[in-house]
């Protein structure tokens, strides 16, 4: 396919859409740069679909611009904004055969193709997703994987600025969807395109995406690489939603420098032990460690206790919290007993504040 | 369609008219007509029936006189033609020419709707074609000094039809004129699957129950109300003898609301001996004929009552009149008294087999011939002593007919007491 | 016992078919017999001499300018209901409209008045209008009579349409209009026929409307120049049952024609309604 | 990434709302023409309807206004409520035997496969004639001599010819026959339709479960197929609660008032009577009855799972 020539930018200027009364997107500003793969993620009904339809011009913000390259789009037909869209039902034209469905936009009045280069693109598109053989097929004849695909070609054959994918891979089962998500990953690399994805799959997120947009209720909470939102949330809503499971929280009150609570106590950072009274801390399961001393921070009653091969996931209850810590399988215990757990690497433990959220700086 | 009518006889106009002018001093005047005249009969310009052809003739002859008028014929269903006629008059787009039924002209002519032809007639017209009218149908037309419309084709309405075959079986030429006897040959004549006597009481504007009363003679209608006495001793005896009649099996108890067109058909397939048959349907009535030999049909006026004479009531019948709205009301008189001359009787006479609109036109040797006889037939009968019509302010004309079908269904198809019947009739018409 | 069920189901079928179809076999067989013939006792199901004199007699009386009449208004008729009706129902569908509510509540009531009840006040209304007895009378009242049904239709077809398909039309290239036209509609074709099959019917079939809105003969429809044939001088059978024959072909026609797509678009059409 | 400080001009949000409005407008200018004829059609005409019902109005002859007094006339008049009556009996009569029948025939058609749609269109045939010609054609089969056809089967059997039409215990039975002759195979079609939509598998699991025919018809068709069941009797009651043509054809409301329902009484009441004030006040009425048919089909309708009415 051709190379991602054609790929733009993305911005969100103090984007906000409403429904009468009903906030649907609060305040978005986000920039996207020619070639990012750039996933939307959030729990459903968090905005993110409504945001991305924003760029498709499927939905009108109430305030705010958005602009494709230097154009300000905000009021543009979709049609004239020369994005391709991957949905989450795929959309294919059932009464169209895949051939069809494929040259479906070339064939659109504003940007008429010749037909040998429709057939060209078809077939180059077809080879590069494997679907040569089933183009005289209608949709309701071929699988999901293949209607994905189907999909995936009604996109690239328009060598669009942006793509946009709503959810594209929920529909499939769990071992197509791990294929098709590194198939995908191929695609971007080798189109160079700027991309937009909207998935409530952190994996998905995490595996594909060059920065990730968390949003919730509306409203941004992170931006950032994988890498970034993993390691540094930015608060506890993004500390609880990454990871599988999530960060631990643990909440206590600050007294002279340690944080107190029934079931542990740490000693805080420098930075953070003046004044502050309500701090949560975070800690991610595999950042704890089996502690078989008196002095282990976390003390509690092991609930339940999952097998998973290499390692065991442990969830134990601490005083009103449960935590959850992978340990090596080694280690055995027994439902109902009472252990210690201690932070590998006291750097890696990260402070909220509880009253707003939002992370500590130590 | 009838545009390609119009352009066929404009061709025809024009090629005939120098030739016909001359030939037709009869009905031309002074004046030349112009303008279109628009005609509402249940004729259709295209039809093939006699009449049709008749009027489509006279028309043309009209047109050829009169090369500045043209004819539009719009036919409507002829159950509809009063209503559709006071609906359009009122509406401001009435025809000019109305065929109706006499029964409706004063309730029409309550509406303003007809336009007075005495004002509009030629001085030849009433002096030499009116008096030469059938005197009974052309006074019915004149209501309070107004001459509403015309009468046209004189001729009985409800009558019997019988089977000449039929009868012959008990010894009879005809059937009785006494209902005494009546009753007694109609139950012989029931046989098998046949009946004896076939009532049709399911029209809207025909009641065997009323032709059967004007067996007492016309005294029946109040002179001043134009009502008759629902629950009189006259209502009450026909009443009896409609009971007899059912009792003695000449009449069906389960063919109660049968319409003039079933009882038709129904004769034609051999179901009765005599029926109430609309008298200018004999030939139809011969043409359809599958069960018995046409040639046996023949007509009869209705028994009468002790010894009066039999009856024969003249109505419905077809008037003709102009619309009191018309803008071309003298093209449209002259149109309509082209239909008069004894030219055109004689027309409708050998053509359709019309008893002559002219009485004069009889002197014709053609009255003399075979053809003829049917003509005759129905002659004598509007000259029988027992002839009459409804009175002209008969009211509730729209409610009447049904009114007492069903108290005829209900004296042929239920044992309820005859007084209770003939009560709720007079209730529901609120005489 | 399986057998026997079967040969029971092959039976009843024919049986239905007869008694669908006798009638109007009858009505055939009636139209090609001499009227003298038409009586005769015992009856004769196949005409021994058949004659087309009763068909001729129709051509020669100008029924035939009436069928076309007929079919003209029908088909306009639908042409309208069918355009208004599909864009309607989009909105309906696909739009947020001020009172929604009471617009459909206006739709549905509409089907619930009787055409033949209403039908003095129409005309009176018409004759103020200037559009009593005119060409367009006809299509224009069949129109509104079929309009709810279409509107309610289609609308119900539009909602169970995923709206991504249009929408993927859109971003790919076509205006509103053209991903409609393109995807929308290529899939409502059940409902449309089904649509367009009930308008058709209620069309060509009506009686009391055109014998109620309409004076002139050249106007004038196929069922009401048949009732000239039960007129002044009785019912002319022979002349009527062509008529009958003749007014069925069409409808038949069509059910041939759209057999493949009737059933799903009157089950969808209402089930989903 | 980056937040570029843009102002979000005012220019911007007026374009926004000229969008917005600009939406709600193009929604209004597609359902505009559709509402307006169907209000010019319909609805305007049941208002002049109803305005003409409070009025004496005799054959075109405008006497006034009168109140209520037709609709006191209409109510205090016992065969207006024998109408009601016969109405009543027409429409659930015609529905006792179309419904089952219609059922029958669906689930036959769908066992037929290929040849059930062939069937299909040959039972539609009697619904797609006008009424107006069913009567006719009905009224000449049944013809009550030998030489009609019904006759003539009657005679066959050693029967006589029956007055099918004109004898007071048959003439509404015969009515209700032709009605469902006429619309049954619309019913069926619905049904079909709805047959199709249960799926297969469930049959297979009444069979796995051991359900007799009956028994599956019962727990599985019945209940399954109950909103077209519903759309199906919804649909023929108020087509059969307004029947008249053939009504007209037929028997003409007799005999003695045996087949005289609502429809046919604003018939005789406006058109032969031409007591237009009065029949106006029995159309008003029929339009309430039926409007209250809807009504229920919808709220049943709505009720029904899948049925988003």
């Amino acid at each position: 396919m051709q190379q991602g020539s054609g790929a733009q930018s993305v911005r969100f200027v103090g984007v906000g859409k409403s429904y009468g009364p009903v906030r649907a997107v609060s305040d978005v500003n986000i920039t996207v740069e020619p070639g990012q793969f750039v996933t939307l993620l959030g729990p459903s009904g968090c905005g993110k679909s409504t945001t991305l339809n924003m760029i498709a011009g499927l939905e009108m913000p109430s305030e705010g611009r958005i602009l494709i390259g230097d154009r300000d789009v905000t009021t543009v037909r979709p049609a004239d904004r020369d994005v391709a869209m991957v949905f989450q039902s795929y959309a294919l034209y059932p009464h169209l055969n895949l051939y069809e469905n494929i040259a479906f936009p070339m064939r659109a009045r504003r940007r008429r193709t010749p037909e040998a280069e429709v057939d060209r693109k078809v077939k180059s598109a077809a080879a590069m997703l494997g679907l040569e053989a089933l183009l005289a097929r209608y949709p309701r004849e071929i699988s999901g994987g293949q209607r994905q695909r189907v999909a995936l070609g009604r996109a690239m054959v328009r060598t669009p600025t942006v793509y946009l994918l709503d959810e594209p891979l929920s529909n499939l089962d769990q071992q197509l969807r791990v294929q098709m998500r590194s198939e995908l990953k191929d695609l971007h690399q080798r189109l160079g395109a700027t991309m937009l994805y909207v998935t409530h799959d952190q994996g998905e997120a995490m595996t594909l995406s060059d920065l990730i947009v968390v949003m919730s209720a509306g409203r941004i909470e992170q931006v950032g690489t994988p890498r970034e939102l993993y390691d540094h949330p930015a608060n506890l809503f993004v500390a609880r939603f990454l990871g599988e499971p999530g960060m631990n929280i643990l909440e206590g009150s600050a007294e002279d420098g340690v944080l107190v609570s029934p079931g542990f106590s740490l000693r805080l950072p420098a930075t953070l032990a003046a004044g502050r009274r309500r701090i949560a801390v975070g800690v991610r399961p595999e950042d704890l460690e089996y502690d078989a001393t008196e002095v282990a921070t976390l003390r509690g009653t092991v609930r339940t206790v999952e097998y998973l091969g290499a390692r065991s996931l442990l969830r134990m209850d601490i005083g009103n919290t449960l935590v959850s810590a992978f340990l090596p399988s080694s280690v055995e215990l027994v439902p109902g007993s009472e252990i210690g757990l201690s932070p590998a690497d006291p750097t890696r433990l990260r402070f909220f504040d509880i009253e707003s959220g939002l992370a500590l700086r130590v | 369609m009838r545009l390609k009518n119009m352009d066929r006889r404009e061709l025809l106009k024009l090629g005939a008219a120098g030739m016909l002018l001359p030939a037709l001093s009869g009905i031309a005047r002074a004046q030349d007509f112009s303008g279109t005249i628009r005609i509402w009969t249940f004729l259709s310009p295209e039809g093939q029936s006699p009449r049709e052809v008749v009027l489509r003739e006279l028309i043309d002859k009209f047109t050829a006189a009169n090369p500045g008028v043209t004819i539009t014929v719009e036919s409507q269903p002829f159950q509809e033609l009063e209503t559709k006629f006071v609906a359009a008059s009122a509406q401001n787009r009435a025809p000019d020419i109305i065929w109706m039924r006499d029964t409706f002209l004063n309730l029409v002519n309550e509406r303003g709707a007809l336009a007075n032809l005495d004002e509009h007639l030629s001085e030849a017209f009433r002096t030499e074609a009116l008096p030469d009218l059938y005197q009974v149908f052309a006074d019915k037309s004149v209501i309070g000094g107004t001459r509403t419309s015309l009468p046209l084709w004189p001729s009985p309405a409800q009558i019997l039809f019988y089977r000449k075959d039929a009868l012959a079986e008990v010894g009879l030429e005809a059937p009785p004129l006494t209902w005494d006897e009546f009753i007694l040959v109609a139950a012989k004549l029931t046989s098998g699957d046949r009946l004896g006597f076939g009532l049709p009481t399911n029209d809207n504007s025909v009641s065997a129950f009323i032709n059967m009363m004007t067996g007492f003679g016309p005294g029946i209608f109040d002179a001043a109300t134009g009502h008759f006495d629902v629950t009189g001793p006259e209502a009450k005896e026909t009443a009896e003898v409609v009971r007899q009649l059912v009792k003695a099996g000449a009449l069906s108890p389960t063919l109660l609301n049968a319409m003039g067109d079933d009882i038709q058909d129904q004769f034609a397939a051999g179901r009765f001996a005599i029926v109430q048959a609309f008298a200018p349907r004999f030939e139809q009535y011969k043409k359809i004929a599958a069960a018995y030999d046409p040639e046996q049909l023949a007509v009869s006026p209705w028994p009468a009552f002790g010894d009066r004479p039999p009856a024969v009531l003249l109505g419905p019948y077809w008037t003709v009149g102009l619309s009191a709205k018309s803008e071309n009301q003298e093209a449209a008189t002259a149109f309509i008294e082209s239909l008069y001359t004894p030219e055109a009787s004689m027309q409708w006479a050998q053509v359709a087999g019309l008893v002559p609109d002219r009485r004069s036109v009889q002197s014709d040797p053609y009255f003399d011939t075979p053809e003829a006889a049917t003509i005759n037939v129905f002659d004598s009968l509007l000259a029988a002593p027992g002839a009459l019509t409804f009175p002209p302010n008969l009211p509730d004309i729209t409610k009447v007919f049904p009114v007492m079908n069903t108290a005829l269904q209900e004296l042929i198809g239920t044992d309820e007491e005859i007084d209770s019947i003939l009560s709720r009739a007079k209730a529901t018409l609120g005489w | 016992m399986k057998l026997l069920s079967r040969t029971a189901l092959v039976l009843g079928c024919l049986l239905a078919a007869l008694v669908a179809l006798g009638p109007i076999f009858w009505a055939l067989s009636t139209s090609l017999k001499p009227t003298n013939r038409i009586f005769a006792v015992p009856p004769q199901l196949i005409p021994p001499d058949p004659s087309l004199e009763h068909y001729a007699r129709l051509v020669l009386e100008g029924v035939h300018w009436t069928f076309l009449n007929s079919g003209g208004y029908a088909f306009a008729a639908v042409a309208v209901a069918l355009i208004l009706g599909t864009v309607a129902g989009y909105a309906l569908a696909r739009y947020p409209l001020p009172g929604k509510p009471l617009l459909l509540v206006i739709f549905v009531g509409a089907m619930a008045v009787p055409a033949f009840a209403v039908l003095l006040p129409t005309q009176l209304m018409f004759v103020d209008l200037g559009l009593y007895n005119t060409y367009v009378a006809l299509p224009l009242l069949y129109a509104g009579h079929v309009l709810p049904f279409a509107v309610w239709v289609t609308r119900s077809h539009f909602t169970t349409i995923p709206r991504e398909l249009e929408q993927a039309a859109q971003i790919d290239g076509y205006s509103r209009f053209e991903a409609v036209w393109r995807v929308v509609l290529p899939g409502a074709k059940p409902a449309l026929l089904a649509a367009a099959t009930f308008g058709f019917l209620h069309s060509w079939n009506d009686y009391v409307t055109a014998t109620t809105m309409v004076d002139t003969p050249d106007l004038r429809t196929l069922p009401v120049a048949l009732i000239f044939f039960q007129g002044f001088h009785g019912r002319d059978w022979g002349a009527l049952m062509a008529g009958v024959v003749i007014a069925t072909i069409p409808p038949v026609v069509m059910f041939l024609l759209f057999r493949k797509y009737l059933i799903g678009g009157f089950a969808d059409g209402s089930v989903k309604g | 990434m980056s937040d570029t400080a843009i102002e979000t001009s005012v220019d911007s949000s007026r374009a926004l709302n000229s969008v917005a409005r600009k939406t709600k407008l193009v929604g209004s200018a597609l359902v505009g023409p559709a509402l307006l004829l169907v209000v010019a059609i319909n609805v305007l005409p049941a208002f002049y309807g109803f305005y003409l019902s409070l009025r004496k109005l005799f054959f075109f002859g405008d006497e006034g206004f009168v109140g209520l007094d037709n609709y006191i006339a209409l109510f205090s008049d016992p065969f207006a409520w024998q109408a009601i009556w016969r109405s009543l009996v027409f429409t659930f009569g015609s529905l006792a035997i179309a419904v089952p029948l219609a059922l029958l025939s669906a689930m036959g058609i769908r066992r037929l496969g290929r040849w059930g749609t062939v069937l299909l269109t040959v039972l539609l045939v009697p619904w797609a004639m006008s009424p107006i010609v069913v009567a006719l054609l009905w009224k000449w089969i049944l013809v009550p001599s030998p030489g009609g056809l019904v006759g003539s089967l009657f005679t066959a059997f050693g029967v006589p010819p029956q007055d099918l039409l004109t004898d007071p215990v048959l003439a509404m039975p015969t009515l209700i026959i032709i009605g469902v002759w006429r619309n049954f195979a619309f019913a069926a079609i619905i049904l079909t339709g709805g047959l199709g939509q249960i799926p297969r598998d469930l049959y297979k699991a009444a069979a796995v479960d051991g359900l007799g025919p009956v028994e599956t018809f019962r727990k599985i068709t019945l209940p399954l197929l109950a909103p077209s069941l519903l759309i199906v009797i919804s649909m023929l009651t108020i087509s059969y609660f307004n029947e008249v043509q053939t009504i007209i054809g037929l028997t003409g409301g007799g005999p003695i008032r045996r087949t005289t329902t609502l429809s046919y009484l604003l018939y005789h009441t406006g058109f032969i009577e031409l007591d237009q004030g009065r029949g106006n006040a029995i159309a008003v009425v029929m339009f309430m009855i039926n409007m209250l048919l809807i009504a229920l089909y919808i709220r049943i309708l709505g009720k029904q799972p899948g049925g988003a009415a």
